[in-house]
């Protein structure tokens, strides 16, 4: 199994090799981590690895998992979306709103040649501004958003297509 | 001059309209929450005796529409309005508005937020009061002002004359992006503020921002509250802040109280209100006045054994600012924010699936969460403070570090773990502390590898099953479908929580 | 002298073994948890860096195994044992098993304990010390007793000389009753402490339940942080507590001070321990001295902002029991109890389906509970404290009423109600205070009649759906299963909650 | 619909009228309430009668439904089960533990016969004993626990049949 972390296209590849009770043996690309699991009447628990005690709790929403070791949250996803997105030559093709929020500004026209770096859209969520730019050169194929217009998280704001002049890197649209 | 109050419309939402109930109910009023539609189930409406829909989710058309809130403040017959911090708190015209109506403004009178709101007016009540500011002028014409900046060097630093907070500063490192800057600051002051008109300061190497909490009243009497730190500052944006100041020495924080208190007199100031500095070795300079409570104002309750909050609504009904108990101890103050930090802490939204928060002695969580609690993108993202109090520093810290250990949010991604990193560091243990501390020491932050490690083993447990009772918050799968999981693979194993 | 700890291994359970985790980590220590199978999910289990398993769920094969303990200490390498309060916390013989296996107790040394903990030696030991005690003698036979209660006068208590906490009390009205309470008293002795000696004393008619605070070191030296009331007690356990008592005089307050700190000086006390006094008009009499850490502690911390249990482990580790800082404002607690007031406060027992947690300024709740938790029948029920600060006693009240107003539990039976409604009554806000108060003001103490329509409605509007989205506890209806609720007939509207 | 409080057994007449929104009708015996309800993002929600505001929360747990109203907490149940027991003339007829806990003494033998308050049973749980006493003369027709028995919440302890002298009342068992 192939896990993402939310944001972050690196692969992790993880897998449950045994378990007996409470303990887990758990092999990440080429580790292996021995885990003891002991649930606690809240609903987290502590899993115990190299003597170091961990706070856990973990709930599933749509198709992420959410955990949390102590203070620190992380939200994974299975790879495959991701994997099976950038199979169909799709990598930084599409540029997607991180959060939900207001469109503050269209900075590109369909038929555009952007270079890789130069900002597109800008998002504003909490009063805070963040500017989604392109990962390489590309053509705007599709602008799907206009300003003012609220997107969820997730939402496709604009289609790129690869740019005569550079191939498409293999990696995902960054947020600057 | 006295007034006695009976009810208090809180124009604001989240943590402080919460925080500002409690003291409320404490000093024995009944309470008013106003909510926009995107916070129709928030804790603030809960706890308010009464609460007022005053319009849609965009704040521009609820909690910054002045007109509804005086409007729902003569409904519910409230006679009295605390505007919290952002939002309304320092228009002057809200203030006038309440006023108009007949309605105790709990906050300075609207002539003085006037005069002290602009920063360049308060620059020069500072400067008539004998008050030292940073060496600066206002940025009127390009040759000036470059002449102005090879008189004192560069870096240097622009900032708007009606901003606040740290919007719209941005620091200019050498003469060459002076004119650009000077253009782009103007443009982004007039689209932000409406207010175009900048300023140009020398820009400090480590500077340290203190500042003073000060109380004053109608019958003319100010007094001070200690100094706070809040040098650690993330983009301008304070999110620790602590008092004492570590190290300050008590002939500095005599020198700076006294600017404070002169200020505020020149002022004629009335209610709570913060002067700003920049302290620099044994030279200090002032900043700008917050007219209003400031977001860590608990560092300053926990020293000094008072609640602010009642001491506003005492001095707004015509009661005397209290000379201040003898401080004890040091309380340290944390900002748990709904933003990624290892995203460039882009904003996040969400539901709140779980909630552990931490208690026991000389800890203080103030809150808006709850489980099943909505973050929408509709307004800041301060979920929580966290603030401790200990004998001495080193004591609030440990406590602080242990209180965020004890901190757990599934749902909503937060700066958590990011802050427990801070205050555990030897560098904030070591009082390292400069408006550059984040810059210096914690740009390249990253979460530990072992907590990954930890991460993820528990996402394969709870990919088993629910780790314990936490329900899944995304639409059940229907009885009986078929539609496969994509974390079937790791489904290997048992649910590992009791089932019940 | 000097011993530097490195481990602490908790003899505890609930909140009181969570909150001294709390403080040992703030020390700097290593903290272990025990636990029963009871409470292999309780909080105190995950909260420690350790947790040992030391027996079944009975007390007297787990929390109260001498034996267990002293092994599970070994095991971890743990340097020092905090007992808590209750369970082993008294008993001599634990201390000693400790300082056998080289392991520090953080308590008073064996023989100090053994010497308080017989009543009638400790009050030997006050006579001796020129403190003044409760007129009475040591009951031995019934003719001797007979003749002294005439010369003092019904009505007169009854106690066991190994007995505490108000257990195996018994008040004897008349004459007539002296025979066979004596009897009863003396069975029921030797039967729950295995010490069948009683002694009969005065039964003073409004006394005010007062205790001094003290922190004896391995110097020589004793200090005392003020007093706590709890005269607020129902059947002899205190319910509401504390610091500074209202109304008593600063002469009195040091009288009672000086003589608490004669008798921990007569006795050679070490670590924190408590005296207690019975206080009527201008007298007071000293009762008992508790050897280890009380329940009741949190006010006394708030009022002098410090740590009582950093300070048990600097005194265990030979450091020097510090001058204390002057206390501030006051503070009042509350105990949450599992527990019915309204049928005769009947033990309760359950899970926790919901809970919220009072904060923000000058709250403090110490607790184990968590939603999720299991209040079992083996423990004692206390879920949790509820302690208030505010800058004076009217402030520190209200704050409680409100946080009690905050509070909310379901799934375990509870007397916070109760407590609210002690706590907002107009005979605590005059502080009418003495042991009787529950007897003379609170014996027929019912739910609001307001409060039992808002239940049935809220009853109604849950029945016919989930409110929101809390979970039902019991086991779910099985798919498209025919079983017809017993609440069907109200289930004639729709969910009320959000489905998300 | 009627209910019961738990541990009481006079019973509540109490039906919903008509609702609308959020507003509910309901009667409670001859009186009836108009209240409000405005469900709250943290499971509860506030609940508006006569103008005064109570914070309320609610869950299912078997056959009860368990309310809060501010710090007070209430257990309601269906009235039919108690009714149905009183129409079999089986009031006071079991001694029913109120709690889970351990039996600390048992007073009585079978055949006993005893009088109306006379103590049957002492169950101790959380260091507390509780005694459980008669509601009224009866006699014991069989004891169920022993000594040392650990039980459960709702166990019937000691069932009784009326006695001779005189006729069993109407309630339930009552604890002193």
């Amino acid at each position: 199994m192939k896990l993402t972390r939310a944001g972050d296209l690196r692969e992790i590849d993880a897998e449950v090799i045994s378990r007996d009770g409470g303990a887990i043996r758990v092999r990440i690309g080429d580790r292996q981590l021995a885990a003891e699991f002991t649930p606690n009447a809240d609903g987290g628990g502590v899993l115990t690895i190299d003597g170091r005690r961990y706070r856990v709790f973990g709930a599933r929403r749509k198709d992420s998992i959410l955990v949390s070791v102590g203070p620190a949250s992380f939200e994974f996803k299975p790879a495959e979306a991701a994997s099976r997105r950038r199979a169909r030559g799709l990598a930084a093709a599409e540029i997607i709103a991180p959060m939900p929020g207001k469109v503050l500004m269209v900075m590109v026209r369909e038929g555009d040649l952007v270079e890789a770096g130069q900002p597109l859209v800008v998002i504003e969520a909490m009063k805070m501004e963040t500017t989604l730019t392109a990962e390489s050169a590309a053509i705007v194929k599709h602008v799907r958003v206009e300003e003012g217009q609220m997107v969820d998280h997730g939402a496709v704001l604009i289609e790129l297509s690869p740019s005569p002049a550079s191939s498409v890197r293999e990696s995902a649209p960054r947020v600057e | 001059m006295e007034r006695r109050l009976t009810k208090l419309l809180v124009a604001n939402r989240g943590e402080i309209a919460l925080r500002i109930i409690r003291s409320a109910r404490l000093f024995g009023l009944k309470t008013v929450a106003v909510y926009s539609a995107a916070d129709a189930k928030s804790a603030h409406v809960g706890a308010a005796d009464e609460a007022i829909l005053i319009g849609p989710a965009e704040a521009a058309k609820s909690y910054l529409d002045i007109a509804a809130i005086i409007a729902a403040a003569k409904h519910s017959g409230a006679d009295a309005i605390h505007p919290g911090y952002g939002f309304l708190s320092e228009r002057p015209e809200f203030a006038q508005a309440a006023a108009d109506a007949q309605i105790v403004f709990v906050g300075p009178r609207p002539e003085v937020m006037a005069a002290l709101g602009d920063k360049v007016a308060a620059r020069r009540i500072a400067v008539a009061a004998g008050v030292p500011v940073v060496p600066g002028i206002e940025a009127a014409e390009i040759s000036a002002t470059r002449e102005y900046a090879a008189l004192v060097g560069y870096p240097l630093v622009i900032k708007a004359a009606a901003g606040g907070g740290g919007r719209g500063m941005r620091v200019v490192a050498e003469a060459a992006q002076l004119e650009s800057a000077l253009g782009a600051a103007a443009r982004e002051a007039a689209a932000a503020f409406g207010d175009g008109r900048i300023f140009v300061e020398k820009y400090l190497a480590h500077p340290r921002h203190i500042e003073i909490q000060f109380l004053g009243d109608n019958h003319g009497a100010v007094v001070a509250l200690g100094e706070r730190d809040c040098s650690i500052q993330r983009r301008h944006q304070k999110i620790i802040e602590e008092s004492p100041a570590p190290g300050l020495t008590d002939q500095m924080r005599a020198k700076i109280i006294g600017a404070a208190l002169k200020l505020a007199r020149a002022a004629h100031y009335t209610n709570a209100g913060t002067a700003e500095f920049l302290v620099e070795g044994d030279d200090f300079y002032f900043l700008e006045v917050n007219a209003r409570l400031q977001v860590e104002h608990p560092v300053t309750e926990m020293r000094f054994g008072c609640d602010l909050v009642c001491e506003q609504l005492r001095i707004a009904s015509g009661g005397k600012a209290p000379e201040p108990a003898a401080p004890r101890g040091a309380a340290i103050e944390c900002r748990i924010n709904a933003e990624d930090p290892e995203h460039d802490f882009r904003p996040a939204t969400g539901t709140v699936l779980h909630l552990s928060v931490p208690g026991g002695p000389g800890v203080r969580f103030d809150s808006h969460l709850a489980r099943g609690a909505e973050v929408t993108p509709w307004y800041d993202g301060l979920l929580g403070k966290l603030v401790c109090y200990g004998a001495n520093r080193e004591e609030a810290r440990v406590r602080l570090v242990n209180a965020l250990g004890e901190f757990a949010l599934l749902g909503v991604t937060n700066n958590a773990a990011y802050l427990r990193d801070i205050v555990a560091s030897g560098q904030f243990r070591d009082a390292k502390l400069s408006t550059h501390f984040i810059d210096s020491f914690f740009s390249g932050w990253e979460i530990g590898k072992s907590e990954i490690d930890a991460a993820i083993v528990a996402a394969a447990i709870t990919a088993g099953g629910a780790m314990g009772d936490i329900p899944s918050d995304g639409p059940a799968l229907p009885a009986g479908a078929e539609r496969r999981s994509p974390w079937d693979d790791l489904k290997n194993f048992e649910l590992w929580g009791s089932r019940r």
